[in-house]
């Protein structure tokens, strides 16, 4: 085991994996960066860091810096894909989906389905997303349910580097298109990663603790918010089990049944608006097919109906905010009661 | 004229069998047995046939929603075909892609695309897996006068020439897009291929409707693609014959336009002419296909009329290579 | 009041509206038709013939054919929005979203909030929707959920005529980015139209019918096939609440609340797949706020989590139908009990 | 020369407060107090101000990630600038914008933009709104050498072309998108201008460094176009003298470029140097306004210090301008 961060994580299973597998390309903006300029490719990579040695070890055709023209970089790695290669894509900013939209949802999710099952299109698009650095409404977005909602696609989100290098490593050798979300606030986060393959399957949420009294489910960055919820709550000797999805489709109904089934109590923390949301998806199902074992209605963390704002103070309050996870399980476990308990 | 008896035939062939084809689903479509929209390539077969021709399985396309006549020309199941458009169980696509989304892998048909222009990026990235294998083979784009104002029609073609891709950019101007002239809707009226230039690839011109025009000039193009000089595209003048889709009635036409371009800019009687004059296959032996390919299409129309429909409880398969 | 359909109704509209006020103006692909040919143009219009005499009355300065850029119409509507006009832009196919959504999520959707409350961005998006015609994967979808989700838009889904009139007349007349969908099967549904100046408020459910046993909240086409169930199970002595959205966003949560809480069941129809769709998204919202009124787990009667199918037992079988409606009620109602009752 | 002493020192002074923000910001986000990206303009000054400083207030910009310039070239108010990039109360948004959102309708500044190629689409919008209105007003896009790789970029170019719409697009070729130079990602490196021209407009090309280069050359397009003959392009030679966002290392740069650009391509030295040699503003004057604008970036950074950061209460308003 080796001790790393998720931004190291991931180079080094696009090291192994592009060692391993010749199919294997990568493309996006800056991921050589240098490239017609003075100080020549790979003088400075992409602004995340995540491609460093890429190009000189696997060389520039497995290694492609585009134009700003997201649209053509995921349809490449759509038609790549269908071509018999394995691509790897970056969008910058997950955001950027906005511009590339039809290519992940009308085109890649939907080629095997529609070619009657003969297609593979093992596409793996990586989105830098979330919001925490004041990177304001264009910039900031946590774009997992809208691409959960699209069938076809394989929606993937680790929160540790153990999972970054199980998670890329499985997209990589899948046959699917899989939508691999980093959180640009998580990069640096640090942990224990397994040596040699490793690979993490998907739909199989993880398990971050075990408490009884309730069960938060989250993904992403607010896995780590509701870590901090729930040591404010066993103070108060109240224990949560806590499910980190890692992948949102397929999701884990299983675990996260089992879970509620034994708590009664759910409540679903989710950092984008509540419209249509991961966090009404996941409440709904449960009620369906757990409403006698609920003991008070699933609450939903979430941001406001509003765009991402850029003032710290604003940003602090759009994000769903530790306080206001622990504050959910109260009012949860308070049930019935008054509202706010 | 590099050309042979036997790939003259084919070529013909080939063109006959697109032309039937449509001709025939054009009237099958009345009976209202096919359902959703039909865009039929009738016109245009010398562009299709005159450029796949040229290519290998390894080479690949991607097509537009007009995509009948680049699946036959690239090498489709003519019956596989027709059922798919029934929306047949033994369909090429199982039912589930219809006349817009017809694919087949196997022979480098990367699909028919019911999105103007979602195809062309999807050809350099076939190209950029094409140069990683190092064979020499290419990935194309065909796109009509109206895709080349789509926004992905142009990244694709500068990321092409950034990248030095072989991919090809066929723009098949037909001088429409559904009811619109293209002397609206192109800025550079009736010049497509000078965009392509100006992202700084070089680009050929030729007669969509003439096989042999379109046949050389690609010929040249694919010379200098497959060589290694990266992305090149070529612009086809030509004309299609129905409406943009079945069941338009065409009022945007001028006055004996249909006529004039059925009886002046068909590309079966220009090549039947062209091979008399050279001498270079019988009449017989066209005619004797002519007769092979009606049989072909009777009996495609024959096995997909009698085939079932799709099982609705597969209605959700195949989404996924695996999902659990 | 007029008998018209409701291709009619938005043609009338737009003529009135238009008339009305002369900073209206109309763009899209073919909404002219004819521009560059022998014929000329109005030689022919659009596929679905909602703009007809547009161009004659109102001259090429108001109503502009474009060349086939979704980006460009979408983003030049948002930038006569912003300038002042009242832009109303055409997706022929609603799908096309996927080529335009930066246009609509990233920009109309969000000036208003990031310039500081300053902006006013009244562009109406028209939206051709829906399945029921084989028009297969990529033009067949029900985008509403999306655009729900994505705050600083409104979405609206007319199902009737005086409907089509009501709620087109108040997109023109609004302040904000209005998402208008025209479902493609419902062009010809027949209906009367309140003449002269008429509008429909967004956020106000439409009672279609009242009957006291379950809740069943729909929208757009599922209105219609939820009709279909209600007389069916009328026929056994069922009596529904049958509630037409109208709008998605605002949504009248208090119309399903007071409904739900007197009936205590509730079935949301919904002509998408079943991930963070908008029937998870009611579901979701109606538990949170109504759970002791349930009697049931709420039902989510949804397409498959696959794309739209082109063969017409396949699309039949992907539409959610009346007979899957009438069973979940049915299963609904049953509960609790043995499941498929 | 038809500027009288008025108007230059006008030019300078705008010119000189853009490249003081800017050069403050710089120092300032070093402290921490700024979050998020910041692009400064520095080094392209002339470009904003020797173009909108032919505009009125109805005429209307859509600007850049790299937005600061544009906005003070198009009179937003300095001190509510900073007071925004701040992410203060007080900001013109409001503190919801940043640097990358900032906009001020009122004065005909539809939005610095954080989607490359995001804004061209809106100039044309502009444009047509403005064609209606009849007053000879037009649309304005600034794009970046990277940003006119971008669809929507191309797209907006045809669109104004086919619509003939009073539509102008600006391209800053500042020879970097982020990392990677204009020779790599622009397929026809160094020759923006030629795209536009495929399209089917006139384009201009000018020194962007050269406060009069720029300002003739666009006084000529911005005739062209208000006299109703569809859009016009013109590409700048520009230079940018601070990373791509703050933070950068620029290792991408060549040896001693900074220094070069500094000293040879600034369009500050060469205006004072022009006037200088045709008398017709003195440098005391000049120099008088170096020392106004230093007084006003230092009191716009003390306001904005001071001001309170936005309520959290109110992270949820004006999403809509009515929802219920
Ligand atoms: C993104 C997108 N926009 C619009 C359409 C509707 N549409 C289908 S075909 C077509 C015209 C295409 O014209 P062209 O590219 O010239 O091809 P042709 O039909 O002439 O073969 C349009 C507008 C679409 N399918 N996709
Ligand atoms: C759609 C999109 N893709 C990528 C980015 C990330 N990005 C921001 S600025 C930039 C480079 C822009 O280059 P250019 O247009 O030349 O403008 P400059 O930065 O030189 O002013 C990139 C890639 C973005 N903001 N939006
Ligand atoms: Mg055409
Ligand atoms: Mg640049």
């Amino acid at each position: 085991m080796a001790i790393m961060n998720i931004r190291e994580a991931i180079v080094a299973t696009l090291h192994a994996e592009m060692e391993r597998d010749p199919d294997i390309l990568l493309l996006g903006e800056d991921v050589v960066g240098g490239n017609g300029t003075a100080g020549g490719p790979e003088a400075i990579g992409g602004i995340w860091g995540t491609s460093p040695g890429l190009w000189a070890k696997f060389g520039p055709e497995r290694v492609i810096d585009t134009p700003i023209s997201e649209s053509a970089i995921i349809g490449a790695a759509a038609g790549a894909a269908l071509s018999g290669k394995r691509p790897v894509a970056e969008l910058m900013f997950a955001d950027f989906v906005g511009v590339s939209l039809d290519q992940i949802w009308n085109q890649m999710a939907k080629f095997r389905y529609m070619f009657g099952g003969k297609a593979r299109c093992p596409a793996v698009v990586r989105l830098v997303y979330g919001a925490g650095m004041q990177t304001a409404a264009q910039h900031s977005q946590s774009v997992y349910a809208m691409l959960t909602a699209m069938p076809g696609l394989k929606v993937v989100l680790p929160t540790t580097p153990a999972d970054a290098k199980g998670l890329l490593t499985e997209a990589l050798r899948g046959d699917d298109p899989v939508m691999f979300f980093e959180h640009k606030t998580l990069y640096g986060v640090k942990g224990e990663v397994p040596d040699g393959d490793h690979r993490q399957r998907f739909g199989e949420a993880r398990v971050v603790r075990e408490g009884g009294d309730a069960t938060i489910v989250a993904c992403g960055r607010m896995v780590n918010f509701s870590e901090k919820a729930a040591d404010k709550l066993a103070v108060d000797g109240i224990g949560v089990d806590l499910l980190d999805l890692r992948t949102t489709s397929p999701l884990d109904e299983d675990a996260i049944l089992e879970s509620v089934e034994q708590t009664g109590r759910l409540i679903v923390v989710d950092e984008s608006p509540p419209r249509c949301s991961l966090a009404a998806d996941i409440a709904a199902m449960v009620t369906e097919r757990a409403f006698t074992s609920l003991k008070a209605p699933p609450a939903m963390v979430t941001a406001p109906h509003s765009p991402v704002p850029f003032a710290r103070s604003l940003e602090r309050a759009w994000v769903p905010s530790p306080q206001k996870i622990e504050d959910a399980v109260r009012r949860v476990l308070a049930f019935p009661g008054r509202s706010g308990q | 004229m590099p050309l042979d008896s036997d790939q003259l035939l084919h070529a013909y062939r080939q063109m006959k069998t697109i032309r039937l084809f449509e001709e025939r689903l054009h009237d099958e479509i009345k009976t209202g047995e096919i359902g959703g929209f039909t865009h039929l390539y009738a016109g245009q077969e010398a562009v299709a046939v005159g450029i796949c021709m040229q290519l290998t399985t390894e080479d690949k396309i991607v097509s537009t929603h007009r995509g009948h006549g680049h699946c036959i020309a690239k090498g489709c199941d003519v019956i596989g075909m027709m059922k798919e458009i029934y929306g047949r169980a033994g369909g090429l696509c199982k039912g589930r892609a219809g006349s817009m989304h017809i694919a087949d892998l196997d022979v480098g048909m990367l699909g028919a695309n019911g999105i103007v222009g979602g195809g062309a990026p999807q050809a350099v990235g076939a190209a950029l897996a094409a140069r990683i294998d190092g064979k020499g083979r290419v990935g194309v784009a065909f796109s009509g006068d109206g895709a080349c104002n789509q926004g992905t029609t142009f990244e694709a073609m500068n990321l092409a020439v950034v990248t030095k891709a072989p991919a090809i950019f066929v723009f098949e101007n037909n001088h429409y897009s559904e009811h619109t002239g293209d002397a609206y809707a192109v800025g550079t009226a009736d010049d497509i291929a000078s965009r392509a230039e100006a992202f700084g690839m070089r680009a050929w011109r030729a007669d969509g409707c003439d096989f042999f025009s379109t046949y050389d000039a690609f010929a040249e193009l694919l010379e200098h693609v497959r060589g290694g000089n990266g992305p090149a595209a070529i612009e086809l003048d030509t004309e299609r014959y129905f409406g943009h889709f079945e069941g338009d009635p065409q009022r945007y036409r001028g006055k004996g336009e249909l006529d004039r371009i059925r009886a002046e800019r068909d590309c079966l009687t220009a090549f039947r002419e062209k091979v008399r004059m050279e001498g270079s296959v019988t009449h017989a032996a066209l005619d004797q296909v002519d007769e092979d390919v009606a049989a072909l299409i009777d009996d495609a129309v024959a096995q997909a009329r009698a085939d079932a429909e799709p099982d609705p409880a597969n209605v959700a398969d195949d989404v996924y290579a695996d999902y659990f």
